[in-house]
């Protein structure tokens, strides 16, 4: 995947002496954050990058707290999460990600071996989403104050002039298209969870969205509104979100929203709603009616969004409410969370 | 609370336990509460034990019995 | 998903729907209670009312366990939950319940006590077993659905010998329930015109229990199951049972219920239970006969013996109306708490506590549409 | 120190839920960290910001994860270090911070109380240092799984073109002037350790140091080769990090170092170093020779750099070691700390 | 700091090296062992070579308890602190102690080891009376300086009755190790013109203690404080003791330092422990009577009793030359791993274990200082 | 190892202990090793215990003798 580089240690653990600021942190850096990331900017090795400014537009800014339990499963792991969970945010608003700091926090006794193993993780997902990680800072807590590792991750990104994507955008008659299927992300993850032990083959969609943002701004110029990646809460939560944001309501159709059958079992078996589960890889686009076509069509034309699909429509409603019709001919709300508990999946 | 689903029994386990599939998704569940439960059945499944077996002819003159009452008036048979 | 894609059939909906308006009668209102709260879910989740004629009301009843339960018991549990060395186990429904002044197990369990989710009573086993050095208690609750699954838990303690295990028995009988609302508890007679009985406690009790309700009652009941189509066919049924002056117990959920029910559960759960003489339920106050405990043989598995839970009444809300619409007098809409004081986030009454209470459906699914006139809708 | 704003919650904890991405979240973020933080850009209400590209020279960007325990302590709090963390690592290059994110760890059942007070100390600090925290992001772990909170600041600046300043650019016969007495930081942070029991009147010297940053580069312009914040390993470790990356050697005056007398004290009881010991609100400067007396002066001049001192000199040496001329008369190396355990206190 | 700052006055300082260069006498070379790694850490830290002249050669000697406890007794403490209910705890300069395999007991804390560093054992009590469950075991090391608070721990550990604390003996003494050197254990003789005694360990053994340095080695010793100019006074008073041909025992440490030492002290010490037959030094090999244990009666707060560790005697390395630096034949530099294959972050022998080692002083303080004749100087 | 630094008591606390104080840092520790300790005693610290006391009228003497040793060359005198 990458040049070849030092053996990554094997059998060691961290130490509440790689966080100390002494040799042993500038070893750790050196042996596994600097190979794995490597890029000029990081190679400064002070404690900030000094960079190029972008020419034109406005740069964007983000920034996510990587938490998920299990670290390791299927379609990810925490390093890749960390990258696209701040790139997607970048994405987002139209803008193409350009660099990535990343802040480790680590709890002593975690393997080395996987520590390394996330670290190339994050070099991947970062050099497939055409960032470089230029900065980053680690700290080490006492064994029990920490779960493993927490990654939070920032990213500065640049957006065209002219481009103004933004979560009060919506306008009644605006439709709504959502890129794929959901639950994927979060339904992979409670697979994962030893107390509901089942199994399925589903993997997360965990994935950097910034070709298919591209190719949706190409497509769709102006008259896309706004784009959300709907994570934390799912579907839902970022539908209501951006209902309360723009000041509108929302009629969704649930025959257009797709749902894999093993997210759909899981739902079941379980008692949860697919709409309201994590996804890392997906996005929900509104777009002026007249364009909607255009920009499902070349989302479609996108692997990312090979399952695109118009779900719904903007509408106006002083109470901002979502509301779907069911696949069964009647009609209900979609509303956030009110509390279940999930485990931590992102 | 009450919320069950039906899953089919793919694998006996020991110590009355059996593994379900629910479209592919399989999960393992005690069989505790039901006497004789084969591969290939299915059962309603309630947090973790299988509380009934499901019978399919049954389950197939309920289908007819929708369908035909379904089918009663011109905009049902449209 | 086999048995399941089948009875969520939009086309079949519409049909059986239009069906249902064409058989229902001119100027006549059908007051159906699904005395169940998968079935209160399920039509909030498929949107049942849109495609019922007007005529056909649905009333929801008191067939969610979680949103009955009283207060003092919830209390009782996050007082034991607290307690060093106690690990305390129930269903993720539970957790969230509010109790007295605000808390809930939840709030514990972020204030430090050892508050664990488990999916299965067996998990509960499982983690006295691997952690012998905790007392582990389960909170069951739940109708006769979910009791077997509290015996079989209580028959592996048993065998595995293990002293760590404890259970707080919340467990309450349909029929009892379903005798005070068609009796009228509190001296009002119930104004129903039929019942749809619960899908999966019947696999479990079998439809022969629900017999007095004709017999005693007058009532017709169709046991539905919990899938759209089910429902849909069940009106249909009562409302032919009613248009015919007929009240007569009937399955409409065949594939899994039999006349007597599941024997092995029902002798397990005799084996570990016996009634207590009277249990409370929110909103409807103590019935007789209702609840479950622990029989004086399996003091040792009692947490209610062992650590001397003593739980103290604590009175329903006051502006809640939850025992008014249990009994199908109100809807949610009428109490002036709902949507205001009173919502799933912040629940006031037993009805809002639960996904599968009356007025969380209705709020979580439902409050688009119309409200009662002369009152505001909520935002 | 703020606008009237809501009543902090009282007696509340933090939840799972408070994480979930629902209505609770946003609850917890528009009742504690929006009013606590409030600017236009973080109203944008998006899952990033979206800003004004500085005119000219270039970014500079840079990430601190602060895990500082306890949270509270003599001097400042986990949300001030957060603040100055990163915006002292900004202003080591010589850019003036602009712009913020703060990524939060939560664990369950921590004091709604305190995070409040947490946030408002933020928004302080970040007020006192210029620059707005303009996104976000909330997780919130399991009991047992983190030490009540972390915080993950990074942070974007703009430095001026021409001015460059990096730890490669030491050259012998340069100037090293240290701002400040060292140890405070850490030492303030070990009187609250309660197995340490001791008791001082020290407070931590955690500060923004953008202001005595500006003055500086006024005062000395290119003859400044570059700046550091001796935080975790201290003084010591910092200087040995520059002549490594300067490939050069330092020669110290053990008497022109500034330490405080209760500094001194607890190193003495402890069989501490105090040059190992963290700051945070001190920096180190290399400077041309010919600037160091004007550099100085300007630097005294400061509050911040009141007791700034020329604590050594740079010097050819193909080991890079770091020596220092003993107040007793001798010669030592000063090293990095081998592995000394201290409490975590950044 | 009064009592501190007087000592340290750098003026004073070139003043007493003047006296000191003024009265060595010329071509006469004056080897000092300063006895105590508390002394080597100090010439050190002040860069006393600096100020003395090159007549004076301080040989750094083996009283750091870190660096001479051998690596079996590391590796028996890191096997107890992984077993299941066990808290060990110590002083923090123990930890990062290499045992067998590049363990030590930070990595087996890393890996989950409930191993906790205290600054004092009365912490270690405290913990063991604010967590019944745990079994505390403090492991204990140390010179007679240290072996009294050992001694208090167990004082109120008895008297409040924990039967939950233990300790794991380790304490060493300094009388027998400094007649293995004069004598030369190995068969070599000691090449030292005078010693300079401990500073703390004296205050509790008294100065008596080392008169057999005087009478059966005819040695002169002086017991100096730590502060480098009761260091420097040290050395003028043994340069002047040699220019006389003398060999008394001096005390420069008066201040704190009486004849007969701290007899409260000295009998607690006397209550709890007995000497071992023969304990193991990193370096010195076997000594007899130089270490001590619990007294057979207290064998319910002997760790090594209780828990029947046997520790597994491991060689020292091959290369390290210890041995002979601490008997003062050989200088860190002429030890072919110094500084390559061994430095305080990845230590091999028992000097460079500890900042106190005369391996790791040197590498940490010294290095810059010329290298021997003939060998690369380490970047 | 045998790190220990003189201190002052500036109060006694109960079950031998007292608190001592180092330029103003002050710390509770035990003198459980001595007998008599007083107010306004220095006593030399080694973890947490006072060890022995430090002898005023010796610590003078030593000092005297020190500038004495220092004075009695030329660069010492300068
Ligand atoms: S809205 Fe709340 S208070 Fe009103 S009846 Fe329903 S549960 Fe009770
Ligand atoms: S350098 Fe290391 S191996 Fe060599 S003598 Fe010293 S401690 Fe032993
Ligand atoms: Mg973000
Ligand atoms: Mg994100
Ligand atoms: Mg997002
Ligand atoms: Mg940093
Ligand atoms: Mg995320
Ligand atoms: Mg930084
Ligand atoms: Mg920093
Ligand atoms: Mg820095
Ligand atoms: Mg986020
Ligand atoms: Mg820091």
């Amino acid at each position: 995947m990458t040049a070849p580089r030092p053996t990554p240690p094997s059998g060691g653990r961290v130490e509440m002496i790689h966080g100390a600021g002494g040799k042993a942190m500038a070893e750790l850096i050196a042996s596994i954050f600097a190979p794995a990331l490597a890029n000029p900017y990081l190679a400064q090795g002070n404690d900030q990058a000094a960079l190029p400014i972008p020419a034109g537009g406005r740069l964007v800014f983000s920034t996510d707290g990587a938490v998920v339990s299990p670290l390791f499963f299927p379609g990810g792991d925490i390093g890749k999460l960390a990258v696209n969970g701040t790139v997607n945010d970048l994405a987002m608003a139209g803008a193409t990600p350009l660099y990535l700091s990343t802040s480790f926090i680590i709890e002593e006794g975690f393997p080395l071996a996987d520590l390394d193993r996330i670290a190339r993780s994050i070099g991947a997902a970062a050099r497939a989403a055409g960032v470089a990680v230029v900065t980053g800072d680690t700290k080490v807590v006492e064994r029990g104050k920490a779960d493993g590792l927490f990654i939070a991750t920032a990213g500065i990104g640049v957006v065209p002039a002219g481009l103004e994507l933004s979560g009060d955008r919506a306008r009644p008659g605006d439709r709504v298209i959502l890129s794929g299927s959901v639950g994927d992300h979060g339904v992979a993850i409670l697979s994962q969870r030893e107390n509901l032990s089942f199994a399925t083959d589903l993997e997360s969609d965990c994935a950097a969205l910034v070709p298919l943002v591209a190719a949706m701004v190409a497509a769709a110029g102006p008259a896309l509104r706004l784009m959300r990646d709907p994570t934390r809460g799912g579907l839902a939560a970022t539908l209501n979100e951006l209902a309360r944001q723009s000041g509108v309501g929302m009629a969704l159709e649930e025959a257009a929203i797709p749902v894999k059958p093993a997210v759909s079992a899981v739902c079941e078996l379980l008692g949860l709603d697919p709409l309201t589960i994590a996804n890392e890889g997906k996005l929900v686009a509104v777009v002026a009616p007249e364009a909607a076509e255009t920009l499902l069509a070349a989302m479609r034309a996108h692997p990312l969004g090979a399952a695109a699909a118009i779900v719904g429509t903007v509408v106006e409603d002083p109470r901002r409410l979502v509301r779907m019709r069911t696949a069964f001919g009647g009609e209900r709300i979609v509303d956030w969370l009110a509390g279940e508990q999930l485990p931590r999946i992102c | 609370m009450c919320l069950a689903i039906p899953a089919e029994i793919v694998a006996l386990h020991p110590g009355e336990r059996a593994l379900v599939s629910l479209d592919g998704v399989t999960k393992e569940i005690s069989v505790a509460l039901l006497d004789g439960v084969a591969v290939g059945d299915y059962v309603v499944v309630h947090v973790g034990h299988a509380l009934a077996r499901i019978d399919p002819e049954e389950a197939r003159r309920t289908l007819d019995l929708l369908a035909e009452a379904a089918a009663l008036t011109a905009e049902g048979a449209a | 998903m086999k048995y399941v894609d089948e009875f969520r059939d939009g086309g079949l909906a519409r049909g059986l729907a239009a069906t249902i308006a064409a058989e229902a009668e001119p100027g006549r209102t059908y007051r159906l209670m699904e005395f169940c709260g998968g079935h209160t879910h399920a039509i909030a989740r498929y949107g049942l009312e849109d495609l019922l004629p007007q005529a056909v009301r649905l009333i929801h009843g008191p067939g969610c366990p979680v949103c009955v339960l009283p207060v003092e018991r919830i209390d009782a549990a996050i007082a034991l939950a607290r307690r060093p060395g106690i690990t305390l186990c129930s269903y993720g429904d539970l957790l969230r319940v509010p109790g007295s002044g605000g808390t809930s197990l939840l709030k514990a369990k972020a204030a430090g006590a050892d508050v664990r989710m488990v999916y299965s009573t067996l998990d509960a086993v499982a983690i006295a077993q691997r952690e012998p050095e905790r007392t582990v208690v389960f909170l069951a609750i739940g109708f006769e659905t979910t009791t077997p699954a509290s015996a079989v838990a209580l028959e592996q303690a048993e065998a595995a010998g293990l002293g760590n295990f404890a259970l707080i028995c919340n467990h309450v009988l349909t029929p009892p329930a379903m005798r005070a609302i068609l009796a009228g508890a509190d001296g009002l007679a119930a104004d129903l015109d039929g019942v749809i009985g619960p899908a999966h406690v019947s696999t479990v009790i079998g439809a022969e229990a629900y017999d007095f309700c004709a017999a005693e009652f007058a009532t017709p009941l169709v046991v539905a199951g919990f899938e759209p189509l089910d429902l849909l066919q069940a009106v249909l049924m009562l409302v032919r049972q009613i248009n015919r002056g007929e009240a007569r117990i009937e399955t409409q959920y065949r594939r899994a219920v039999t006349p007597g029910g599941n024997r092995k559960a029902q002798a397990l759960v005799e084996r570990w239970f016996e009634p207590r003489g009277a249990f409370a339920w929110r909103g409807l106050g103590s019935l007789p006969a209702s609840g479950l405990k622990l029989r004086p043989a399996f003091a040792r598995f009692d947490a209610e013996a062992r650590f001397d839970l003593a739980p103290r009444p604590v009175a329903d809300p006051p502006a809640c109306e939850c025992g008014a619409i249990l009994r199908g007098r109100k809807r949610p809409e009428e109490c002036r708490l709902f949507g205001t004081g009173c919502t799933p986030d912040h629940p006031v009454g037993a009805c809002m506590v639960s996904a599968e209470g009356a007025c969380a459906a209705r709020w979580s699914y439902g409050r688009f549409r119309a409200a009662p006139a002369g009152q505001a809708v909520p935002a």
